[in-house]
């Protein structure tokens, strides 16, 4: 009596089961529109809300806390200053927590919950490419303020910082001008170095430059003993360095402790900054780095902003490229709606080609084709200050290339 | 020949540091048993001492040489800390221990994080580590001899206590037989501290070396943690000897599959060998054999 | 009360429990949460039913398994795969592929492009990882914290391979960017409903697999060998082989739970399958209670949403709850919060006794 | 019943043969060159001094420490097989410290005992009622009222009683038994006595005891080790005029019974 019992139990157990699991799994195939991409952003009040989303916690944490910094004073000054469109901006800030999968996260809160009208933010281009199907499918905006591999544009992505054709093309050309015949390539075990180098093998191959070895390690490793042997026995002209963040350092060591310096085997650098250089100390005095801003840049707007961030964060605070760029992404921001006279993405989008802000760096312009902007580039060499002193200009703002559709020599599909 | 040296003496070098770390872990598993995940943190730990001290005492000559014993107290309090306020309460629960001292490592690197930032502090290397020798090719830095100098006499250390003091024969007759050894009157309960803050302490000895190589970061222990535990395993449980050979073991091949490969796949090669060495001696190199059922 | 009936009442408590569970993450879930929380609901649930896998394995079984995020990978990286084939196109090969590589697919990427294919290997995958893993390891009666810290060491070696292969698995990026499931269009609210749904099933279904192991003599022998592994042996029967099974039959949980996040999370990539991942998925374990048969899933709810509200409410501090709930929870609460009523109603017998 | 299909122990022909084993840690020979026969339907005693080497023997034969020589048991040798194999060939031990399931129930670990037995299909079931041989186990042992406790809240005599009911359970052929009676009151003993009595007419029961009263009231034939070999074999009376034996071992009987309970260490 007891034994089917239990068993009709179990059975109406299994059945109720299966019952409310086919109940819930009505679909709809592919091509039925759904609700998605509907705006719910509101800005009939007197305020804006955006959102901005960095990592505030895990291993990006102090880098993406720059930009946070840099975003915050943008916003305050633009309020000070009387707002977008007479609009006070309200932040809605989030912690991307340096894990992709929080992004995607965050972001689609940001959007659809919050309803911002834009979202600033993301280092990592793993984070970047979390975000973009979200910020696609729900037709939002994001201003990426990074420096990156590039061979991305999207519609709803706005990116600040330097695509390749802005920062390792020009460092090529620059270590062509320099007379380099050997180079060396060492980078950290992830997407942005393996890119780049990518890119660099094609063009030195272009230039007659030989790649006389390639080198990476994983990201959070620090010993780069083994791997700065082998930079000895190649004997290099010059080193293209993609390492990523703190492990610098100890490439950096591994690098003065076998015997190698500027004078012997310069480095040009696409990561360390301004942030970066001073925890080298001398070791690193006299390499070279790539960017489009340097602390160093001698302009009346520059020294403002300077001013203002150091008068908002203490005087020790350096200020670096992708601080810069996020600074200027609020501003180019505040620039297209206010000459698209709305804050609607469609509209937004129509209007921000050719917009232009004059930027601590100089002017940059946006292309509205790509929604990359038009960027100077700059060769620093490290100074006895741990500070950059400009020693090569592309002169004037290199149009953005993502894709590389303008070098004859790019082939995608090549090794 | 330069394909086949450096691999090797900078492996050693790897393999030195791997052992200072595992130096303690082994001392801690074979005597209570206890598996400390957050002894990679005592490195870490060790490695801001070193910065910390540079910041007091600028003259990285003597900063670091003053930043050993500071180091090795710090991190040994820091060890008995944890002994005192987590791990005395469980010494029955050694699974458990593991997991809390995982807690324990997370709350310790966002602590760092806090503290000091993410990014890598700096520490300075003395002038007497700068520089190299030529050894068949290999720029042989002498940061790297250092290192292999420095576990060796951590190890000579250790063993000396072990064998010639009151201590060491009661950490030893512990570790033989705990109940057997309270009933002779030692004071498991001491020694167990006392065990906790010496392997602590050495950690921190090698986190200074580790502040020597690079960046001083919250993250720091993880990239030894899991290496000197494999070296723990592959060595056996509480054995000295096989804690040593295992250290450079693991070192020296690594090197080589990363001179060989990549640094990325050396890490999967090496767990790949331990694991293979498993199948051979499954209770690693050297054991104390016992009966018993359980 | 009738013996009879108290001892159907108690048989059949679990069932009601789990039926509770199953009306309100099946009806009472997408009747009242908007469509973003429901996602986020359905990411809990895909690490809720990797732990359930866990209880299974470490509760019962008594093997701490520190990686199971390699299994949750294996599984999570396999739908990603094949959804990302979906998302190519009948000749199309993924978009990373020509950007980081050289345009052309790893010939192991070509089954994915079967539906049948990837739905088997989600499950077989795991299964047979965790079969040639643990043979090498139990049957050298590798164990306790051995057998933890080989685990863990393992879902470190696997997120570093998965970094280091850029042209084949996208690197540190992972894969995302899905556009359909099984044909569906995943950006349709309604289809991601369906995907909640079919997740919350699984859940379900998981847990009535636990609950008839958990009652079988399997689970009986289970516990034996976790309390008294030698005294199995001298039953005729191989520990090995026990622990053998509850391991894979973890793993292939785990896998399924991380083929669920592809679609639900819209991303798969080494962060979610590393060792603080797996660190992150014992956690639900170990509050909810590893041997009980609910605690597990409703731990890893409770985590997973905690992590969010938690990390809305207090971005950097968030570590600290997760380091600070281990500590706590396992030195003062070792069989969990879910077996807290017991604790204390045997601690008020004993006072009372 | 056809006389091809009878086994040898319903024959009463089953005998368990032990030649030339030797068991060496490290070095140090713990067992040398033992020699036992032992034969179904008699009760067996293994004595000696600690450190004589009688656990070890046990061990040895049910593959838990590795030794050299020959185990034979139906054609098999057992010291080439791993421990569950020879528990499958009939081969079941105890040990000195009770080892029972505590958070199982009584039922559930003579349940538990029985997997031998059963489809490998059968174990993802739940178990449905009592099995009749779980029930004569049951009985035999007298822990029919205890069914439902938990192992771990049985008095230490009930747990012993508790592991030879899994023996019976798992239907093992030969039964090694180390120190049964260890810690019982001698009304125990004398209910453990009868039990084996009975189990052993079909059986092959082998026991390791330091207790001479146990030893002389249940014993058939006794074997003496000392220092790892056999010193003597005969009937109690035979040993206990053995001149050799009153020397090594019977002098100490006094100091022996005192240490029963303490743990064994034959090679520590």
């Amino acid at each position: 009596m007891l034994k089917s019992r239990t068993r009709l139990a179990t059975g109406t157990a299994f059945a109720l089961a299966g019952a409310l699991f086919l109940s819930a799994c009505g679909g709809a195939k592919s091509g039925e529109e759904g609700a998605a991409g509907e705006s719910c952003v509101d800005t009939s009040g007197d305020t804006v809300k955006l959102g901005f989303l960095n990592s505030t916690s895990g291993a990006m944490s102090i880098s993406e806390q720059t930009v946070r910094d840099s975003l915050s004073l943008a916003m305050k000054e633009i309020n000070a200053d009387g707002g977008i469109m007479g609009k006070q901006i309200e932040a809605v800030v989030e912690d991307g927590a340096s894990d992709p999968a929080i992004f995607a996260e965050k972001i689609e809160k940001l959007l659809t919950g919050d309803c911002v009208a834009a979202v600033f933010g993301g280092w990592t281009s793993a984070s970047r490419k979390a975000m973009l199907p979200v910020v696609e499918a729900n037709n939002g905006l994001l201003f990426y303020p990074v420096q990156y591999e590039g061979l991305e544009a999207s519609e709803n992505i706005y990116y600040t910082g330097a695509t390749t054709n802005q920062q390792i093309i020009p460092a090529m050309d620059f270590l062509a001008s320099e007379g380099t015949k050997t180079l060396f390539l060492a980078g950290s075990d992830y997407v942005f170095p393996r890119t780049a180098n990518k890119i660099i093998k094609q063009y030195a191959a272009e230039l007659g430059i030989e790649i006389v070895g390639e080198e990476y390690v994983p990201l959070d490793d620090d010993d780069w003993t083994t791997q700065v042997a082998k930079i000895v026995k190649a004997k290099p002209d010059f080193v293209f360095n993609t390492i990523n963040g703190s492990s610098n350092v100890g490439f950096i060591k591994a690098y003065y402790e076998q015997g190698l310096g500027a004078d012997t085997s310069p480095i040009i650098s696409v990561s360390i900054a301004e942030e970066e250089a001073p925890a080298m100390g001398h070791s690193v005095t006299g390499q070279y780095a790539a960017w489009n801003y340097f602390q160093s840049v001698d302009t009346p707007t520059n020294a403002a902003f300077i001013k203002a961030f150091q008068d908002e964060y203490g005087a020790s605070r350096p200020t670096s490229d992708p601080m810069e760029a996020a600074y200027t992404s609020l501003y180019l921001y505040k620039a297209i709606v206010e000459k698209a006279e709305s804050f609607d993405v469609d509209d937004v989008n129509a209007a921000s080609d050719g917009v232009s802000f004059d930027a601590p760096e100089g002017t940059v312009t946006i292309d509205g084709e790509n929604h990359h902007i038009a960027k100077t580039a700059l060769i620093g060499k490290i100074n006895d200050d741990n500070q950059f002193d400009v020693v090569w200009s592309s002169e004037t703002p290199i149009e953005p290339d993502p894709f590389l559709e303008g070098y004859s020599w790019w082939d995608p599909t090549a090794e | 020949m330069d394909a086949f040296t450096t691999p090797l003496l900078a492996g050693t070098a790897t393999g030195a540091l791997l052992l200072i770390a595992a130096l303690g872990l082994t001392l801690t598993f074979g005597q209570m048993g206890v598996i400390n995940m957050a002894h990679g943190e005592f490195l870490m730990i060790g490695a801001y001492t070193a910065f910390v001290t540079q910041q007091v005492v600028t003259n990285a000559d003597v900063s670091i040489l003053l930043a050993l014993p500071l180091a090795f107290v710090v991190a040994g309090m820091f060890g008995l800390l944890l002994e005192v306020a987590v791990i005395s309460w469980m010494y029955r629960r050694p699974l458990d221990t593991l997991l809390v001292t995982v807690g324990v490592s997370l709350v310790l690197q966002q602590l760092a994080k806090d503290i000091f930032g993410a990014q890598g502090d700096p520490v300075v290397g003395p002038s007497w580590l700068a520089g190299n020798i030529g050894v068949f090719g290999y720029n042989w830095p002498y940061r790297q001899m250092f290192t292999i100098v420095l576990a060796l006499a951590a190890l000579g250390g250790l063993a000396a206590l072990l064998k010639y003091t009151p201590f060491g024969r009661q950490i030893r007759a512990t570790v033989q037989n705990r109940d057997l050894a309270e009933t002779m009157g030692v004071s498991t309960r001491v020694v167990d501290r006392i065990t906790f803050f010496v392997g602590s302490g050495l950690a921190g000895v090698g986190g200074v070396a580790v502040s020597l190589i690079g960046g001083t970061n919250p993250n720091l222990g993880r990239g030894y943690i899991i290496s000197a535990f494999l070296v723990v395993v592959a060595g056996g449980l509480g054995q000295l000897k096989g804690t040593v050979i295992a250290a450079f073991a693991v070192g020296i091949a690594t090197a080589y599959f990363a001179d060989w490969t990549s640094a990325s796949m050396a890490q999967v090669a090496t767990f790949a060998l331990v694991v293979l060495f498993l199948q051979l001696r499954p209770q690693g190199l050297f054991t104390i054999r016992t009966r018993g059922l359980v | 009360m009738n013996p009879r009936l108290t001892a159907l009442v108690r048989g059949a408590a679990p069932l009601i429990a789990i039926a509770a569970l199953a009306v309100l993450l099946l009806v009472v879930a997408p009747a009242t949460l908007s469509s973003f929380r429901l996602n986020n609901l359905g990411k809990y649930i895909c690490w809720a039913i990797a732990a359930v896998g866990i209880g299974l394995a470490w509760g019962r079984g008594g093997m701490l398994v520190m990686g199971q995020g390699v299994f949750f990978g294996l599984g999570g990286y396999a739908m990603a795969m094949h959804l990302k084939l979906e998302a190519a196109g009948p000749e199309g090969i993924p978009d990373f592929m020509t950007l980081y590589g050289n345009g052309t697919m790893p010939g192991f990427w070509e089954p994915f492009r079967s539906g049948a294919f990837t739905l088997v290997a989600i499950l077989v995958l795991p299964a047979v990882a965790a079969t040639i893993l643990g043979w090498a390891i139990f049957k050298r009666r590798v164990k306790g914290a051995y057998f933890a810290i080989l685990t863990q060491a393992l879902a470190v070696v696997f997120a570093t391979l998965l970094i280091a292969t850029i042209q084949e698995t996208g690197g540190f990026n992972g894969l995302n960017q899905f556009t359909s499931f099984f044909g569906y269009n995943l950006y349709d609210p309604v289809n991601k409903r369906m995907v909640y749904s079919i997740a919350a099933g699984l859940l379900i279904a998981c847990l009535l697999v636990v609950w008839q192991l958990y009652r079988s003599r399997f689970g009986e022998l289970l516990v034996a060998t976790r309390d008294a592994e030698e005294r199995v042996r001298f039953l005729g029967h191989d520990p090995a082989n026990i622990k053998l099974v509850a391991f894979v039959v973890a793993a292939m949980m785990a896998s399924v739970g991380g083929a669920m996040f592809a679609p639900i999370a819209g991303i798969i990539s080494p962060s979610d399958v590393d060792a603080t991942a797996s660190i992150f998925l014992i956690a639900g374990v170990a509050l909810g209670g590893r041997a009980l048969l609910l605690g597990p899933a409703l731990g890893a709810l409770t985590v997973g949403y905690g992590r969010t509200t938690l990390s809305e409410t207090f971005p950097t501090q968030w570590t600290y709850f997760l380091g600070l709930l281990f500590v706590v929870v396992i030195l003062l609460l070792p069989r969990g919060v879910g077996d807290l009523p017991r604790t204390l109603r045997s601690a008020l017998k004993r006072s009372t006794a | 019943m056809s006389i091809q299909t009878r086994t040898p122990d319903e024959l009463g022909q089953d005998y368990l043969e032990i030649r030339g084993l030797t068991v060496d840690f490290d070095g140090f020979k713990a067992v040398k060159g033992v020699d036992l026969t032992l034969l179904q339907g008699r009760l067996h005693f293994l004595i000696g001094p600690n450190g004589a080497g009688k656990t070890t023997v046990v061990d040895a034969v049910t593959g838990l420490v590795r030794g050299t020589g020959l185990a034979s048991y139906r054609n098999q040798d057992l010291l080439t097989m791993r421990s569950h194999q020879i528990v499958r060939a009939g081969i079941g031990r105890t040990f000195q410290t009770a080892t029972v399931f505590e958070e199982l129930s009584v039922l559930q670990n003579l349940d538990i005992a029985g997997g031998v037995h059963r489809r490998a299909w059968g174990m993802v079931l739940a178990r449905r009622g009592v099995p009749a041989y779980v029930e004569h186990a049951l009985e035999a042992i007298g822990l029919t009222e205890l069914r439902d406790k938990p192992a771990g809240t049985l008095a230490h005599g009930q747990k012993q009683w508790l592991e030879i009911g899994m023996l019976l359970v798992q239907d093992a052929k030969v039964m090694l038994l180390d120190e049964p009676v260890a810690g019982m009151s001698a009304e125990e003993r004398e209910e453990t006595g009868e039990l084996l009595r009975r189990i052993g007419q079909e059986r092959t029961i082998v026991v390791i005891e330091h207790d001479m009263d146990f030893v002389r009231n249940y014993a058939d034939v006794v074997t003496v080790m000392h220092t790892g070999t056999v010193l003597a074999e005969g009937s109690v009376a035979e040993i206990q005029a053995n001149p050799q034996v009153q020397e090594v071992y019977l002098g100490r009987q006094v100091e022996a019974a005192a240490t029963t309970e303490v743990e064994e260490g034959d090679h520590a």
